[in-house]
């Protein structure tokens, strides 16, 4: 059988961004820097905050859990390294701003000595109950590690009033620059197929598909043989390449071409989608018993001096990575956690990276925009670039404007919060126009308005 | 003669004196008893508003009449000033009508900004380049060290219809002259920095900062910000510390000795005076040696 | 009974009121409503006199003719006798009305006492667009209508003017055509009247 | 290489910037796009300047400079950052010029340009603010305001003897024609073949016919419109929408009465039906957002455009067919609202 | 009744008022209809704020006469019967003694009636003033009525027809635009009037 | 068949090509005012439709069955007046005490029609015109409504828009409002000399 690599799958709207994936897609995953302090965010992904667990002094082990939470949306937080807490004190946290994180001080800590554990070949998923499975997910503290971050047990849970049919792995890794998925999935197939198989026994869906965009060949043969000689009932299914691609959205209308509703998530129409990180991690769990501590981190960009893909545990500042990977370029102007298209810019690099960083990016002027006018915006020209986009068909340019002038109730009429922040409209406008920042100030100040004033 | 020609005037004038005769007795009956049969139960505020209009009903407002325009006003006073015909004649006689029903829970709430650092007193980090606006800015961690301070993009000044809100070297300042209390600026404030207090006083105390980080790090972060010392919570009781952070009750405030001492003795001068005719506040003694260093 | 002292309580007033502007009124019409009249009359006249050379006073001799107008309406007119100084015909008179490119366009139409040439038109309203149809009123074009044959007309943009043709005005055919077309609607109809009348 | 080990405790570069997602985009810019418009011109201005010679050279560089000048000027005015460098203001010159008759004089093209700058952009809040396309506006503003000059065409340096001329008309110049729809206005109206028209296709194809600069030549604009289409710098909705309502229109008309009416490719190819079909209705400014809006306005320009030319008091309608979708733009883009793919939200 | 000193300065500026601070027309932007319609040139703008003025003063005698009289839900009926009676006769005295203004103005005289600007001075001034401030507030009103209309009119005669009061004023090599005088000419006109009356304001109120 | 014709070239005459608004200047007031948004316009718009055609049928009636028979035609406006503002109020007292959410729905804009200069000059109009066929009086009245409702409708449009544009402050609301009715009117300036 020739193996099909060529994608047929897509949905309306996208964008095409220079992918910069070369930079570091031939580099395999290296152990990290042999850190000396972690910080371990409290607050780490959607969904409640932990409480901390240990006090200042104490001493922890290796994937000790050091903070939990009794609410139904969260997942616990576990110590990477053994060591001493040295305070429980605010961090800077990428979304919120300030968060309460324990600082861990590492007691000799070895970064060669943790990896990702071997998957026998008599591995099979029914030696693992449903119950088992969802509990073990729960405990190691697993969420999605795409970027998100919602809490996985309650993804895959089954849930009466909302059945699942269908689970998709997502292996498309759309946004430019980052490769930690796609080494993964040249590495460590088995582990990914075998959460696969065990998150697919846990939802009790029928179907299963492996998605992946089709500029990674290399990556689909891989999962493809993998699945021949080890997985049963998996579907490696190549997708087209453009961005917001591996938007969970995007992906299932593409796949299926079944819409998840406006507002709603997709088990409201049967479809779990995991990340093939968080597929790694369920096998992790559930197999060697062990913890959500460690993660690939991809750190790149044109203003890094070695760009690689590192295996490290949570909780590294971000200034110790990149100096890991040869520090800033004298013209790195940005550095950003996750991609180029929705990660978040920051400049206190003091910051620890949490269980959804997937990257850290550091870009230079040209990047950004070197042209002429860049960073001067101009009139809209109501070209209709970013209709065309618009992943979710969405009226992007009046929307933005009804924010930018404060007719909150004209953007809310245009489906304000439909809006996946996806950001091709504003990497497409002629006009320089921040359109997505708009939408986001325009949704956070919707719910201000609505917080403020009830009805 | 004379006689004759007025005569000949009644003769041609009659049928017409008559018609609007009928006409308008006719149109008096008429609408007198819809006037009675037809009548409508409304609020009697926006009666009383309605009664207080030109009643002219040309629409100057964008309301569909004044009835409309009555009931909008009733709902929300900042359509005040829209009346054309009435001009401010009307605009205060509606206010009055609307402030009797506000005005008798105490003195009028004016807001107060518990931040007091400019540019100058803050630790920076990167260059913010996106959108001009608070909100868009804090949903980026790093703007600014502080996460509790103001950011200095004039959310709420724009929010401010009475232009008494302004920039001043990157931190909002109100101006009590102009002020309202309309709290549209303490509701535009993405970090809540902004809050509405009873002003019973011509300035009020307050302590201007909102960082509840421990001392040491406000310190690093902030030139002026509170670092939760309890110098002032221990001179006077109005104050009290929580969360690394001095709070002051508004409610109970007032000027004694004890409140003098605390503004004089805070380390990092957060305390400060706020409102018409207020004192320039404290300048913090290592503030122009650190700036050299 | 206390219903209508109620109601004369709250509308003597309007009543009153109403009564003596009614009053008013009347008053005013009677002492100024010959001179509307005298002023219509004049301006009519000054028209006319403008048309016809030899013009010394009208009268209205044929009155409410019905005309077939346009898409099957009925216009009335009057039809005025124009003399000269000695009492005897000049020509007569009509007013036209027709729709023009904005407005109803009205004009004042002479034609000699034999009903054979038109003797020129004037307007006496109109309400064409400035610097365009508003051109009907100028000499260039109204002189084209003199000494032409009573008939029908037709408008022309290129080539000669002459034998019931009309040059159209340039840049605005729309209005030019409309005059046409009044005294076309006309003509007919006032011919046959003033020749059945016998008023020669 | 920056030491980052030390800075533990305050690890910040000067340089470094933050702003929201996404950091980075493609590089087309407003100037680019509005270059593009200018290039896809160039063949009518050169067929402009050779049928015209000199009469086309006046009437452009006037316009694009009184443009220029009057968006420098009320940028002053109104204290806004300069704006020439987004082009904007040279396309609508063009344009403007393209649709005046050669032989206009030139005080009046300023005052045109002037009007679409001043009135038709500026005071609305500059490009992208404006509800009518400027150039139409002024246009339209100089066909009311000097009727005559606006109707008189000179006829093009390579006279072609075919086109009946009118001279008695104007009696100033001598050397003016008819254009083609003027000629078929008045057969409509004169009940008379429009035959002269039908036998013109040749010439209206390649400009040897009485009309604004820039409208004779169907060629010129037909090799224009290919290349705006093929750099993606307008969509082919709106150009096919329009010609597919006009022809359909032109086409019904001309077989209930094919004495009395040209025939449908002869309206395609007359007037300004090709300018405005690829530069001035895909002006993004004043047209609608979405396809579905795109379709609809398109519609409705071809349609009413033909409604004018053939019942209406004028013999070319394009511009104030134009103007009139402008207007009900944004009703058009009310009524096409793009629904999310997921649906409208339930709540 | 209030002493002479203080009426003084408070005529005086309901006076100034309506020249100005809350002119009719740029201001207040009521009777827009006539303030457009009747503009193209400015001998008949004159003629119609006169007719405005001779209405306004006239219904504000009446009012003020009558405003203690006056029954709520037969107020507005009143204003607008002594308003109409008052078009009336202008307009009658126009037919009678200006003819030739008389039909340019045409329907605009009667629309007097539903002018916003008389029947909005009968309610919020001479219903509450008595008869000397309610004639001195009609003739301001009025005469900045007229100097609006007559400022719109002399812009947009002199641009049509290069004429002011039917006098040529401009060069002869002038060409009129005739836009002006069409409604297109009277809206644009206006809107960049105000406009420029708000940026001469802007700060001040 | 010629009826018909009448009333449908009357009918398209008065909705275009005559347009109140951008011929005759009529409505002004309420054009500027009550076209801030499309729902309130179109509401406007029909309350003056409705009103209009009433209107225009009662004077119509009135002139010629009482005022020109009786030669009180020195009456007329001040009948047309008060048969307006009466009918108006009387119909708003109406619909306010018995369909509460008609009244909400349009009822609200009938008080501020009284002073609309649309419907006083309509009924004028039809008499300057010399309209003697109470079918095209009220085909006329009605057009006539529905010209204004088209007219604002298109204004609200344009103005929703021009809320999201950077207009110059001191340009801001009237003068920008009566600067785009400017342009609109030369853009209908097209439809003219369609109806002959």
């Amino acid at each position: 059988m020739k193996l099909e690599t060529k994608g047929r799958f897509s949905f309306r709207g996208g964008v095409h961004p220079p992918e910069s994936k070369s930079l570091t897609d031939e580099i395999p995953i290296q152990p990290g820097p042999a850190v000396k302090e972690v910080g371990i965010m409290l607050s780490q992904h959607i969904g409640a905050v932990c409480q901390p667990l240990v006090r200042k002094g104490n001493m922890v082990q290796a994937g000790q859990k050091i903070g939990d939470s009794d609410a139904f949306v969260s997942a616990p937080v576990h110590s990477p390294i053994t060591g001493k807490v040295k305070e429980i004190a605010l961090r800077s946290h990428a979304i919120i701003g300030r968060s309460k994180a324990i600082i861990i001080e590492a007691y000799d800590y070895n970064p060669t000595k943790r990896s990702y554990c071997k998957i026998d070949d008599d591995f099979d998923e029914n030696n693992y109950s449903a119950e088992k499975i969802c509990d073990s997910v729960r405990q190691a503290g697993i969420v999605g590690m795409g970027g998100a971050g919602f809490p996985t047990r309650v993804k895959i849970e089954p849930n009466p009033r909302l059945p699942k049919d269908t689970l998709i792995i997502n292996g498309c890794e759309c946004e430019p620059y980052i490769t930690c998925d796609y080494r993964l999935m040249l590495e460590y197939t088995r582990q990914i197929i075998a959460g696969v198989k065990l998150a697919r026994k846990a939802s009790g869906c029928s179907r299963t598909f492996i998605c992946i965009e089709d500029n990674k060949p290399k990556a689909i043969e891989a999962m493809n043989e993998a699945v021949e000689s080890f997985g049963g009932g998996i579907q490696v299914v190549p997708i087209k390449t453009k961005y917001p691609q591996g938007g969970e959205r995007q992906l299932i209308s593409a796949l299926l071409k079944r819409y998840v509703p406006t507002g709603g998530i997709p088990p409201m129409i049967g479809v779990v989608v995991l990340n093939v990180a968080t597929a790694a991690a369920i096998a992790e769990a559930v197999v060697a018993d062990l913890p959500l501590t460690h993660r690939v981190v991809t750190v790149t960009g044109e203003g890094v001096a070695r760009p690689g893909n590192f295996y490290v545990p949570i909780g590294t500042s971000v200034a110790e990575l990149i100096q890991f990977s040869g520090g800033l370029k004298e013209d790195a102007v940005r550095v950003i956690l996750g991609g180029p298209m929705m990660g978040i810019a920051i400049a206190d690099l003091t910051k620890p990276i949490t269980k959804t960083v997937g990257a850290i990016i550091a870009l230079t002027e040209k990047q950004i925009g070197g042209a002429k006018f860049a960073g001067r915006q101009t009139p809209c020209l109501r070209c209709g670039r970013c209709l065309e986009v618009c992943p979710e068909n969405l009226n992007p340019t009046k929307i933005a404007h009804a924010v930018k002038h404060n007719l909150l109730d004209v953007a809310e009429n245009n489906y304000i919060n439909a809006c996946i922040e996806c950001g091709s409209c504003s990497y497409v406008c002629p006009a320089n126009i921040e359109v997505s920042g708009h939408i986001r100030t325009g949704k956070m100040l919707l719910a201000r308005q609505k917080k403020k004033i009830p009805d | 003669m004379i006689l004759a020609d007025i005569y000949q005037l009644w003769s041609s004038a009659w049928p017409a004196g008559l018609t609007m005769l009928g006409l308008g007795s006719g149109f008096a009956v008429v609408l007198l008893i819809a006037s009675i049969k037809l009548k409508v139960e409304i609020d009697p505020k926006i009666e009383q508003i309605h009664g207080a209009l030109p009643n002219v009903d040309c629409g100057a407002c964008g309301f569909a009449g004044c009835g409309q325009y009555a009931k909008a006003v009733s709902e929300n006073p900042e359509f005040l000033g829209k009346c054309a015909p009435g001009g401010p004649e009307t605009a205060s006689k509606i206010a009055l009508i609307l402030n009797l029903q506000i005005s008798d829970s105490g003195p009028p709430e004016r807001p107060i900004v518990h931040c007091r650092a400019n540019t100058a007193d803050k630790t920076l980090y990167g260059k913010y380049k996106g959108i001009e606006s608070c909100t868009a800015a804090n949903s980026l961690a790093n703007v600014q060290a502080c996460k509790f301070g103001c950011l200095g993009f004039g959310d709420c000044t724009r929010a401010c219809q009475f232009d008494a809100l302004e920039m001043v070297d990157g931190l909002a300042t109100v101006n009590y002259e102009k002020c309202t209390g309309c709290g549209a600026c303490s509701r535009a404030c993405p970090r809540n920095l902004i809050e509405m207090v009873p002003f019973a006083h011509e300035h009020m105390m307050t302590v201007a900062c909102s960082n509840k980080e421990t001392g040491k790090t406000a310190r690093s972060m902030c030139k002026v910000g509170c670092i939760g010392c309890g110098l002032c919570a221990k001179k006077a009781d109005t104050f009290s510390i929580e969360e690394n952070l001095a709070h002051l009750d508004y409610k109970k405030y007032q000027p004694t000795e004890d409140t003098e001492t605390a503004i004089n003795k805070c380390p990092t001068c957060v305390i400060i005076y706020v409102g018409k005719s207020a004192p320039p506040p404290r300048q913090p003694a290592k503030k122009t040696a650190a700036a050299k260093t | 009974m206390s219903k209508i002292r109620y109601f004369i309580k709250q509308s003597w007033l309007l009543i009153l009121s109403s009564f003596c502007f009614g009053l008013l009124l009347a008053i005013a019409n009677a002492a100024w409503y010959p001179r509307i009249l005298q002023n219509e009359k004049e301006k009519l006249n000054k028209l006319i006199v403008g048309l016809v050379s030899d013009a010394n006073d009208f009268q209205i001799v044929i009155e409410d003719v019905n005309i077939p107008g346009e898409r099957g309406k009925i216009i009335k007119t009057d039809i005025y006798k124009v003399r000269n100084a000695e009492g005897k015909t000049a020509g007569f008179a009509f007013v036209g009305i027709g729709s023009g490119f904005a407005d109803k366009i009205k004009l004042v139409i002479t034609i000699d006492s034999k009903c054979e040439k038109f003797l020129g038109f004037d307007v006496l309203s109109s309400n064409e667009t400035p610097g365009f149809g508003d051109k009907i009123k100028e000499k260039e074009f109204r002189t084209q209508f003199k000494g032409i044959v009573a008939g029908n007309l037709e408008i022309i943009k290129a080539g000669e003017a002459k034998n019931g043709k009309v040059m159209a005005i340039s840049g605005a055919t729309v209005s030019s055509e409309s005059v046409v077309k009044i005294f076309n609607i006309y003509i007919d109809k006032i011919t046959q009247k003033i020749q059945e009348a016998g008023l020669d | 290489m920056r030491n980052t080990e030390n800075e533990m405790e305050e690890t910040r570069f000067e340089n470094i910037t933050v702003a929201p997602a996404p950091h980075i985009s493609r590089p087309v810019w407003t100037y680019q796009v509005m270059t593009d418009v200018i290039i896809g011109l160039v063949p009518a201005m050169a067929f402009a300047g050779y049928y015209f010679r000199i009469h086309a050279l006046i009437l452009i560089g006037t316009c694009v400079i009184s443009c220029i000048v009057t968006e420098w000027i009320c940028n002053l005015i109104l204290k806004r950052p300069n704006s020439l460098g987004d082009f904007s203001a040279v396309v609508t010159g063009i344009i403007l010029a393209l649709s005046l008759p050669p032989g206009l004089p030139v005080w009046a093209a300023v005052i045109g340009s002037a009007f679409s700058i001043a009135v038709g952009k500026m005071v609305f809040g500059g490009l992208g603010s404006n509800i009518f396309n400027p150039a139409m506006a002024g246009r339209a503003f100089l066909a009311a305001s000097f009727g005559m000059m606006m109707t008189s065409w000179t006829v093009p340096a390579t006279i072609n003897p075919a086109m009946p001329e009118i001279s008695a008309v104007n009696k100033i110049d001598a050397r003016t024609q008819a254009t083609p729809l003027a000629w078929s206005k008045m057969a409509i109206k004169r009940k008379e073949p429009a035959d002269v028209v039908n036998e013109q296709l040749k010439a209206m194809l390649m400009g040897e016919v009485g009309g604004c600069l820039g409208e004779t030549s169907a060629i010129a604009l037909l090799i224009g419109g290919l290349y705006l289409l093929i750099r993606k710098t307008i969509n082919f909705h709106i150009p096919l929408a329009v010609l597919t309502s006009t022809f359909v229109f032109a086409g019904v008309v001309y077989l209930i009465n094919p004495q009395a009416y040209i025939q449908p490719h002869a309206h395609l190819l007359s007037g300004g039906m090709l300018l405005c079909t690829f530069f001035i209705a895909t002006d993004p400014v004043t047209a609608p957002l979405t396809r579905r809006g795109m379709w609809i306005f398109g519609a409705g320009v071809g349609t009413i455009t033909m409604l004018i030319r053939v019942v209406g008091g004028y013999p070319e309608g394009v511009m104030y067919s134009i103007l009139l979708m402008n207007a009900v733009t944004p009703l058009i883009d009310r009524l096409c609202r793009r629904t999310p793919a997921g649906g409208k939200p339930s709540v | 009744m209030t002493t002479k000193t203080t009426e003084g300065p408070i005529l005086g500026q309901t006076f100034i008022a309506g020249l100005w601070r809350e002119n009719p027309v740029f201001r207040l932007l009521l009777g827009m209809c006539p303030t457009l319609a009747v503009t193209a040139a400015v001998k008949p703008a004159l003629t119609m704020g006169l007719s405005v003025i001779f209405v306004l003063v006239c219904s504000n005698i009446v009012v003020s006469l009558m405003r203690n009289l006056l029954k709520p839900h037969l107020r507005i009926l009143m204003f607008t019967l002594t308003i109409s009676t008052f078009v009336t006769i202008a307009d009658l005295f126009l037919r009678a003694f200006q003819p030739v203004m008389s039909e340019r103005l045409g329907p605009y005289v009667p629309l007097i009636i539903v002018n916003c600007i008389i029947i909005c001075r009968a309610e919020a001034c001479a219903s509450k003033n008595g008869l000397v401030v309610s004639i001195v507030d009609a003739v301001g009103m009025g005469i900045g009525f007229t100097l609006a209309l007559c400022v719109l009119a002399g812009v947009r005669e002199l641009l049509s027809t290069g004429m002011i009061f039917e006098a040529k004023v401009m060069p002869a090599w002038f060409v009129p635009w005739a836009a002006m005088s069409m409604p297109v000419g009277a809206f644009i006109t206006l809107g960049l009037l105000l406009g420029l009356v708000n940026k001469l304001t802007k700060g001040k109120s | 068949m010629d009826t018909l014709n009448i009333l449908l070239v009357g009918f398209i005459s008065i909705v275009i090509v005559n347009n109140l608004v951008f011929t005759k200047f009529l409505g002004i007031c309420p054009y500027l005012g009550v076209s801030g948004r499309i729902d309130m316009a179109f509401g406007m718009g029909m309350a003056v439709t409705f009103v209009v055609t009433l209107s225009g049928t009662l004077t119509w009636l009135i002139d010629h069955l009482i005022l020109m028979k009786m030669g009180l035609e020195v009456t007329r406006y001040v009948c047309f007046i008060l048969v307006i503002a009466g009918a108006v109020q009387l119909v708003e007292m109406y619909i306010r005490k018995f369909f509460p959410s008609l009244y909400e729905s349009f009822g609200i804009f009938l008080p501020l029609i009284t002073t609309n200069c649309a419907i006083l000059g309509l009924c004028l109009f039809i008499n300057l015109w010399g309209i003697d066929n109470l079918l095209e009086a009220v085909v006329l009245s009605f057009g006539a409504g529905i010209g204004f409702t088209m007219a604002i409708c298109i204004m609200a449009g344009i103005r929703e828009n021009l809320n999201m544009a950077d207009v110059p402050e001191s340009l801001k609301g009237a003068p920008i409002t009566l600067i785009t009715a400017g342009l609109l009117t030369l853009a209908f300036m097209g439809f003219a000399g369609m109806i002959r």
